[in-house]
């Protein structure tokens, strides 16, 4: 039996995943408490499971696991490398907390049992489509998978049943259709020029073949691009995404902004480096594009957070800016950008849903939506706004604090390019950042205001959140490990 | 009079659709078809039955709560026939390896687990379009 | 007043997208041309994997349909996925439609 | 042992600092107890590694962050630092038992005065360029709380000002830290060599040189880039005293010592041609600072300004590159520091205890505060480099870097700060003995007795060391030992 | 570069899906869209089958009626709700 | 000039696919009525689909179910097809939430065009802010 589960490890995890989620509904009618307890336990699968196959992968290195008993160019196989383990890693860490957070009164937030039932199913099939995305080494495989999870993401979004949120989920629901539409469309330009769908094979066939093809090589890697751009919300696509991740509960919101557009980031990851690779890419010029989108929506985002006057808006415009940061470090690409882009894909995760839940539980708790209503909520509540803080400096890129890693290394890589222009974009957008993020922090430890029947969380609220920012502070200080999946995944893009 | 024009012919015609659908579902290995299409067929049979004789009527012959069943059963069913192959050693999904009767090449009893998994399919495509039709018609 | 300026904004946004869908569309078709011949028999997309499919289909799994072979066999998990997709799909409805019985 | 020793010194810091955050609202008299021993813990340890520091012996801590090490280490120019910050702290933390008696958030002040603590020996005692930095980035966020102390708009203006030009400044320190970690192959720490030495001219290393001036001159408050220091001076007295005219600004100018020593080395900025610039720039700040401070009303005011002239004297003996110049800059870091602090003490009294901040209104003060005004008084002359005071030999050693270097000008520019030092100073003290006796004797109750007490040791403990500076001279020669 | 007649039925087929598609944006009731889409649908089953996917021909047929069904009962319950 | 006309005519199928593509995003873009937008997107995916299928077609090709009575047979690929049963699956899936969608907002906003929805929504939410003041 542990033989059978630890060679099967990467799709047990999808597996266990996908079942509790088929299950739920089934159990959510009369037996609300199973609900919960499948949500807790289909996570913690996933994240003992991540770290397993993370031991597994930094000691034996990266390898394949193929379904269905057909060899690669045929079947389709799951790909256990630095890149899929770092972020299932990010996952699991992410997800776990947020669904704890999220299982006291998800109930009452949604609006009965039954439906809450149905949030945890889509959240568990969310959480299932980013760990297939991750793994998934084929094409179509991958846009299939790339479905679950904007599904998904869509349905959360609606969940609330508040005209807002409908509104957002169909305007989300048409801008992602569209961009999966980029996407097929460019999956197909690629099927037609290599004749096949494994990433592997697809590489080895275009570097025959690519140069016959160059304008249609670099037309579908605009469709890609266009498609993962909407996907993850990059500047001039960026319209959804205030709206739904303002509009969505709560953890919808931290799920959305933490992880689903970072899982779109990993796709087009995989889409350029490992199916096309970066020679030909960059010989395309799509580096220089990812790198001026990134620096624009870093930009962009960053000014637009600060013309915001409501708590979740900012948050939500502030991923924008933060995603500016990961496009940048892959358009650079070089190995310490692209491990810090990595990086900073999971502390911007980390970060993005410590602000979030917090931001929900200050909301839920005081009423207040708007930032200068805030003032005083610190007293109040400090140990949520503590989190607050240390995400918030975390975010800013203070050292000691995850973010500072990330940028640390994407600088590295930025001048060792002598990339100028992107090294003071990135440290301009910190300080972008400390103009939309302090202010909140200030207003809500050191303005007076009336927060007499404000009080803190329940502490099952309290925990997850404080977990959260540990965990914070923790890869701030300690990111050899994490840091070594990304350089080895950097590696990987970059050289195999 | 137009109703019941329309009643008497979706009496006779339901069996019939739902007996192409099932063809269709269970002929997918051998002629163009499988279990989406035939899945549909099926479904749309039953929204036929929704749509002339009341929902009251539907929910009689293929009830709500069946079909919310048969929308999970669905995807466990196909993932159990997968687990299959775990169980025996082998990986997720395999066909050859697991085990199961392989039958007669070409002939309709063929496939090991595929005539499984079509059906599965099939049922669970059918519950699904009767379920969506049911929820976009009901009442607020 | 207020309809009136919404026709003449849509009409400039009517405008102004065909203008940009010409202009991609003509770009997009430059590209096209360069992809390999439209029915030509040895395209790139009858190479050795779906040779390998017409051929073997029958030997492996048993089924004449290779369509059905490979969606139910070579490629058997994004079929799942697949129908994992119509199940998130009803569910999305659900939730999105659906009142909790149990309320109220 | 004396590992723990250094790793201590830092963490009684936090760990006072958490303890203060812990202690109740109302238990005021355990906050200062806890408050006035982690301080002194934290001097005796900084005090108890002064020998192994200065012969270059001392115990070396070091790990990663990352790809990235870092490395604790005391030299002799980190110990001189970390011997005055820690000292004045004991004195501080005295004096603020009296002056923040009826103040309110006094849990906010003493938890984030012992972590400004902590963070200020990190910044002394790190011996690599990456942990100086991380440090250096803490304490901005560390002594915020301390500046919006009063959390009024004019302070919460001071305080967004403070953060915007502290971050900007980081952000150039992080281009180029991340530019020598690239050149130097990751090695940043700190020895005998400097850093670059072995770089050479490369292109684009004047940039990199300015990025870290610019940088760590925001803190160091240089005359272009100095304007938040003037804002912040709304913090309370002690704060004032300490972070504004020892801590904060003296990790600037720190750093500067740092990059300028450690990173470039004396060699290599003799070749990059820039002294002069620089050079110029700190007389300038000298000068004008000074002149904007005599035209002050405001006795706060005044000693800001007048803080932005003084720094730019430690910078300008470290710009000349003559041993003659570095020994009278660490000279200078030593005594301005406390006359400086002193002559803030002053002021707080002042206001305190007769309400008056501007200068024009204080005739008379001296006859109701005249412990106070004397100390003043020493203070001030110590400012204009009178003889029997401690900055008088800073200056006599800054002159005699400038004239050694062959920039005799800059000794000028010494001396007429100086004049314009004494046509600030000499008239306030001048004012405050004239007049009648009409206000009476403000320097009774206890809260004046914690404030005058460590007021007056600083001013004699100047005289002392202007009377002997061979007490402080074997710090001084190791430093420039270390680095000639 | 020899087109045939299969080639010609197939060019027929993409003008009138083209003309369909242009329509779906200048046609105002809603319920009319919907029959077009229909038909836009059959059409494209009968491109399918012209394009040797027998199987594509009947899934699209199948779910071209599904997702008419579906908009016509929708239009029926919202916009047409008083008819 | 005449080689790019004869490689257009040659790729007819793609062009036309792209056609419809394009048609289908400016169906997305410029229709405000929400179910002409879901409609758009049904038009955008089928052409996609199309490309994909044209791509697979071999002229004089037969359909890829093995007929054992005509071994001479050359059968077109049958990989595009088994994906794009996938993708009418998922096209369908996305058309039902869809769907859902615009009926709840039809109840809650009582009409159908993106126009309308957008000017109640500030509508509701100018009003908000008078009551919050």
């Amino acid at each position: 039996m542990a033989a059978i589960i630890s060679s099967n490890t990467p799709i047990l995890i999808v597996l266990v995943l996908l079942f509790s989620a088929y299950l739920l509904p089934i159990f959510s009618k009369k037996r609300y408490k199973i609900v919960k307890w499948l949500t807790v336990v289909s996570e913690s699968v996933l994240v003992i499971g991540g770290i397993y196959l993370a031991w597994k992968v930094l000691t034996t290195g990266q390898f394949n696991y193929i379904l269905g008993g057909w060899e690669p160019p045929w079947g389709l196989e799951l790909t256990i490398d630095p890149l899929s383990v770092f972020f299932i890693i990010t996952v699991g860490l992410i997800s776990l907390p947020i669904a704890i957070y999220s299982l006291p009164n998800m109930a009452c937030q949604v609006h009965g049992e039954r439906r809450a039932g149905w949030f945890f199913t889509l959240f568990l099939l969310h959480i299932a489509g980013l760990c297939g995305m991750a793994f998934s080494r084929d094409l179509f495989n991958l846009y299939v998978f790339i479905e679950v999870t904007t599904i998904s993401a869509v349905a959360l979004v609606a969940a609330d049943n508040s005209a807002a949120s409908i509104e957002a989920a169909f305007k989300y629901l048409i801008m992602a259709t569209l961009g999966s539409g980029f996407i097929l469309a460019g999956i197909g330009i690629m099927y037609i020029i290599t004749g096949n769908l494994n990433m592997i094979f697809v590489r080895r066939e275009l570097a025959l073949v690519w140069t016959d093809y160059p304008h249609a090589l670099w037309i579908a890697c605009s469709f890609f691009l266009v498609g993962f751009g909407i996907k993850s919300a990059v500047f001039p696509l960026h319209s959804w995404l205030p709206d739904a991740h303002s509009a969505a509960v709560t953890p919808a919101s931290a799920l959305l902004s933490g992880l689903a557009v970072k899982g779109f980031i990993i796709g087009l990851i995989k889409v350029l480096y490992i199916a096309i690779g970066v020679d030909i890419f960059t010989a395309l010029g799509i580096s220089t594009l990812l790198r001026i989108l990134g620096m624009i929506s870093l930009i962009a985002g960053s000014i637009f957070a600060l013309s915001q006057h409501q708590l979740k808006r900012r948050l939500a415009f502030s991923t924008i800016a933060q995603l500016g940061y990961v496009f940048l470090g892959l358009g650079i690409g070089n190995e310490a950008a692209i491990s810090g882009a990595l990086f900073h894909i999971i502390s911007h995760g980390l970060i993005k849903s410590v602000l979030f839940l917090a931001a929900g539980s200050i909301i839920s708790q005081s009423g207040e939506t708007e930032i200068s209503q805030l003032a005083g909520i610190g007293k109040k509540m400090p140990y949520t706004m503590g989190a607050f803080t240390a995400a918030s400096l975390a975010m800013i890129g203070i050292p000691l604090f995850s973010g500072f890693v990330g940028k640390w290394n994407m600088i590295l890589g930025s001048l060792e390019s002598a990339n100028w222009l992107a090294a003071i974009v990135i440290i301009v957008g910190s300080l972008l950042a400390a103009g939309y993020l302090l202010p909140i922090v200030r207003t809500a430890y050191f303005e007076t205001g009336n927060t007499a029947n404000i009080k803190e969380v329940s502490r099952s609220q309290l925990i997850p959140v404080l977990v959260l920012a540990a965990f914070i502070i923790i890869f701030g200080c300690f990111p050899s490990y994490i840091l070594e999946l990304t350089r080895q995944a950097a590696t990987m893009l970059l050289f195999n | 009079m137009l109703d019941f024009v329309l009643k008497s012919v979706v009496t006779v015609l339901i069996p019939f659709i739902q007996m192409f659908g099932l063809y269709v579902i269970f002929h997918g290995a051998l002629s163009p078809g499988g279990s989406f299409a035939g899945g549909m067929i099926l479904g749309l049979g039953f929204i036929a039955l929704n749509v002339v004789f009341g929902l009251e009527k539907g929910q009689e012959k293929f009830s709500d709560e069946m079909a919310g069943f048969l929308v999970s059963l669905g995807p466990i069913w196909y993932g159990s026939i997968g687990l299959v192959g775990i169980l025996r050693g082998a990986n997720f999904l395999v066909n050859k390896d697991s085990g199961l009767p392989m039958g007669e090449p070409g002939t309709l009893i063929s496939g090991g687990m595929i005539s499984l998994i079509t059906l599965g399919i099939g049922i669970k495509v059918a519950s699904t379009i009767v379920t969506l039709f049911n929820a976009l018609t009901e009442e607020e | 007043m207020r309809n009136k300026n919404m026709t003449h904004r849509t009409i400039l946004r009517r405008v102004f997208s065909v203008i940009l869908l010409i202009l991609s569309l003509y770009i997009i078709i430059l590209g096209v041309i360069e992809l390999p011949p439209y029915g030509a028999p040895d395209n790139p997309v009858h190479n050795y994997v779906a040779q390998r499919y017409i051929e073997d289909a029958l030997e492996d799994t048993g089924v004449l349909n290779m369509v059905t072979a490979i969606i139910v066999d070579y490629r058997a998990y994004d079929t799942l996925i697949e129908t994992t997709v119509l199940f998130t799909a009803i569910m999305a409805v659900m939730i999105t439609l659906k009142k909790d019985p149990s309320k109220n | 042992m004396s590992g723990n020793i250094l790793i201590f010194t830092i963490l009684t810091g936090i760990s006072g600092g958490i303890i203060t955050a812990l202690i109740p609202k109302k238990a005021d008299k355990q906050r200062k107890v806890v408050t006035l021993i982690t301080t002194l813990l934290t001097a005796v340890f900084v005090w108890l590694q002064i020998p192994s520091a200065l012969q270059g012996s001392a115990p070396v801590i070091y790990g990663s962050i990352g790809t990235m090490h870092w490395r604790l280490q005391p030299d002799p120019l980190g110990i001189i630092f970390a011997v005055i910050a820690s000292t004045l702290w004991v004195v501080t933390a005295v004096y603020s038992f009296g002056y923040m008696k009826h103040s309110e958030y006094q849990r906010n002040f003493y938890t984030f005065y012992l972590f400004s603590l902590a963070v200020t020996m990190g910044i002394a005692l790190s011996a690599n360029l990456f942990l100086l930095y991380v440090f250096y980035e803490l304490l901005t966020f560390t002594t915020y709380p301390l500046v919006i102390h009063y959390r009024n708009e004019e302070s919460l203006k001071a305080g967004n000002r403070y953060i915007l030009y502290s971050l900007v400044g980081a952000g150039f320190i992080l281009a180029a830290l991340v530019t020598t970690a690239i050149w130097t192959g990751g090695n940043l720490n700190f020895s005998t060599v400097p850093l670059l030495t072995n770089i050479g001219k490369k292109p684009g290393i004047v940039f990199v040189l300015i990025a870290f001036i610019i940088g760590f001159g925001v803190k160091a408050a240089v005359m272009p880039i100095h304007r938040w220091l003037p804002a912040a001076m709304v913090a309370p007295t002690p704060v004032s005293a300490l972070l504004h005219a020892v801590s904060v600004v003296y990790s600037g100018v720190y750093g500067i010592l740092r990059v300028v020593y450690s990173v470039f080395g004396h060699e290599l900025m003799g070749q990059l041609n820039l002294s002069n610039g620089l050079l110029l720039i700190a007389s300038f700040t000298i000068l004008v600072g000074v002149f904007i401070a005599t035209k002050q009303d405001v006795l706060k005011r005044r000693l800001a300004y007048h803080t932005i002239s003084q720094l730019s004297y430690i910078l300008l003996g470290a710009f000349t590159l003559q041993p003659w110049g570095l020994t009278g800059a660490i000279l200078h870091m030593i005594s301005y520091s406390m006359l400086k602090v002193t002559l803030f003490f002053c002021a707080g009294i002042i206001a305190e205890q007769t309400g008056e901040t501007k200068v024009s209104r204080m005739t008379g003060v001296g006859w109701a505060l005249p412990k106070t005004m004397t100390a003043f008084g020493i203070a001030s002359l110590g400012m204009i480099g009178m003889l029997p005071l401690n900055t008088f030999w800073s200056k006599y050693y800054l002159m005699k870097g400038s004239t050694a270097g062959g920039k005799w000008p800059f000794a000028l520019v010494l001396i007429g700060s100086g004049i314009i030092n004494a046509v600030c100073f000499i008239p306030t003290v001048v004012t405050a003995f004239r007049g009648e006796k009409v206000r009476s004797n403000a320097e009774q109750g206890g809260n004046v007795t914690l404030m005058l007490a460590p007021t007056l040791v600083l001013a004699t403990a100047a005289l002392f060391i202007g009377l002997w500076p061979g007490v402080v001279w074997p710090g001084v020669e190791a430093v420039v030992n270390w680095f000639f | 570069m020899i087109l045939g007649t299969g080639d010609l039925i197939m060019m027929i087929f993409f003008a009138i899906l083209i003309i369909i598609a242009l329509c779906v944006t200048f046609v105002q009731d809603l319920l009319y869209v919907v029959i077009i889409f229909g038909v836009y649908s059959l059409i494209m089953a009968l491109l399918w089958l012209h394009l040797n996917s027998p199987d594509l021909a009947i899934t699209e047929a199948a779910a071209g009626i599904g997702v008419t069904t579906l908009m016509i009962t929708l239009i029926r319950r919202t916009v047409r709700r008083e008819n | 000039m005449q080689t790019i006309i004869a490689k257009l005519i040659t790729n007819y199928p793609y062009v036309g696919a792209f056609i419809l593509f394009g048609i289908g995003c400016f169906t997305i873009i410029v229709n405000s009525n929400l179910l002409k937008k879901l409609i758009g997107i049904n038009i955008m995916e089928s052409s996609i689909f199309l490309l994909f299928i044209a791509a697979s077609n071999i002229h004089g090709g037969t359909a890829p179910i093995l007929d054992p009575t005509n071994p001479e047979a050359v059968y077109i690929n049958p990989v595009t097809t088994a994906l794009m049963l996938t993708g009418i699956v998922v096209s369908l899936s996305v058309t039902a939430l869809a769907l859902a969608l615009i009926i709840k907002l039809y109840r809650l906003y009582g009409s159908m065009d993106a126009h309308v929805i957008f000017m109640k929504r500030n509508e509701v939410q100018n009003s908000g802010s008078h009551n919050q003041q």
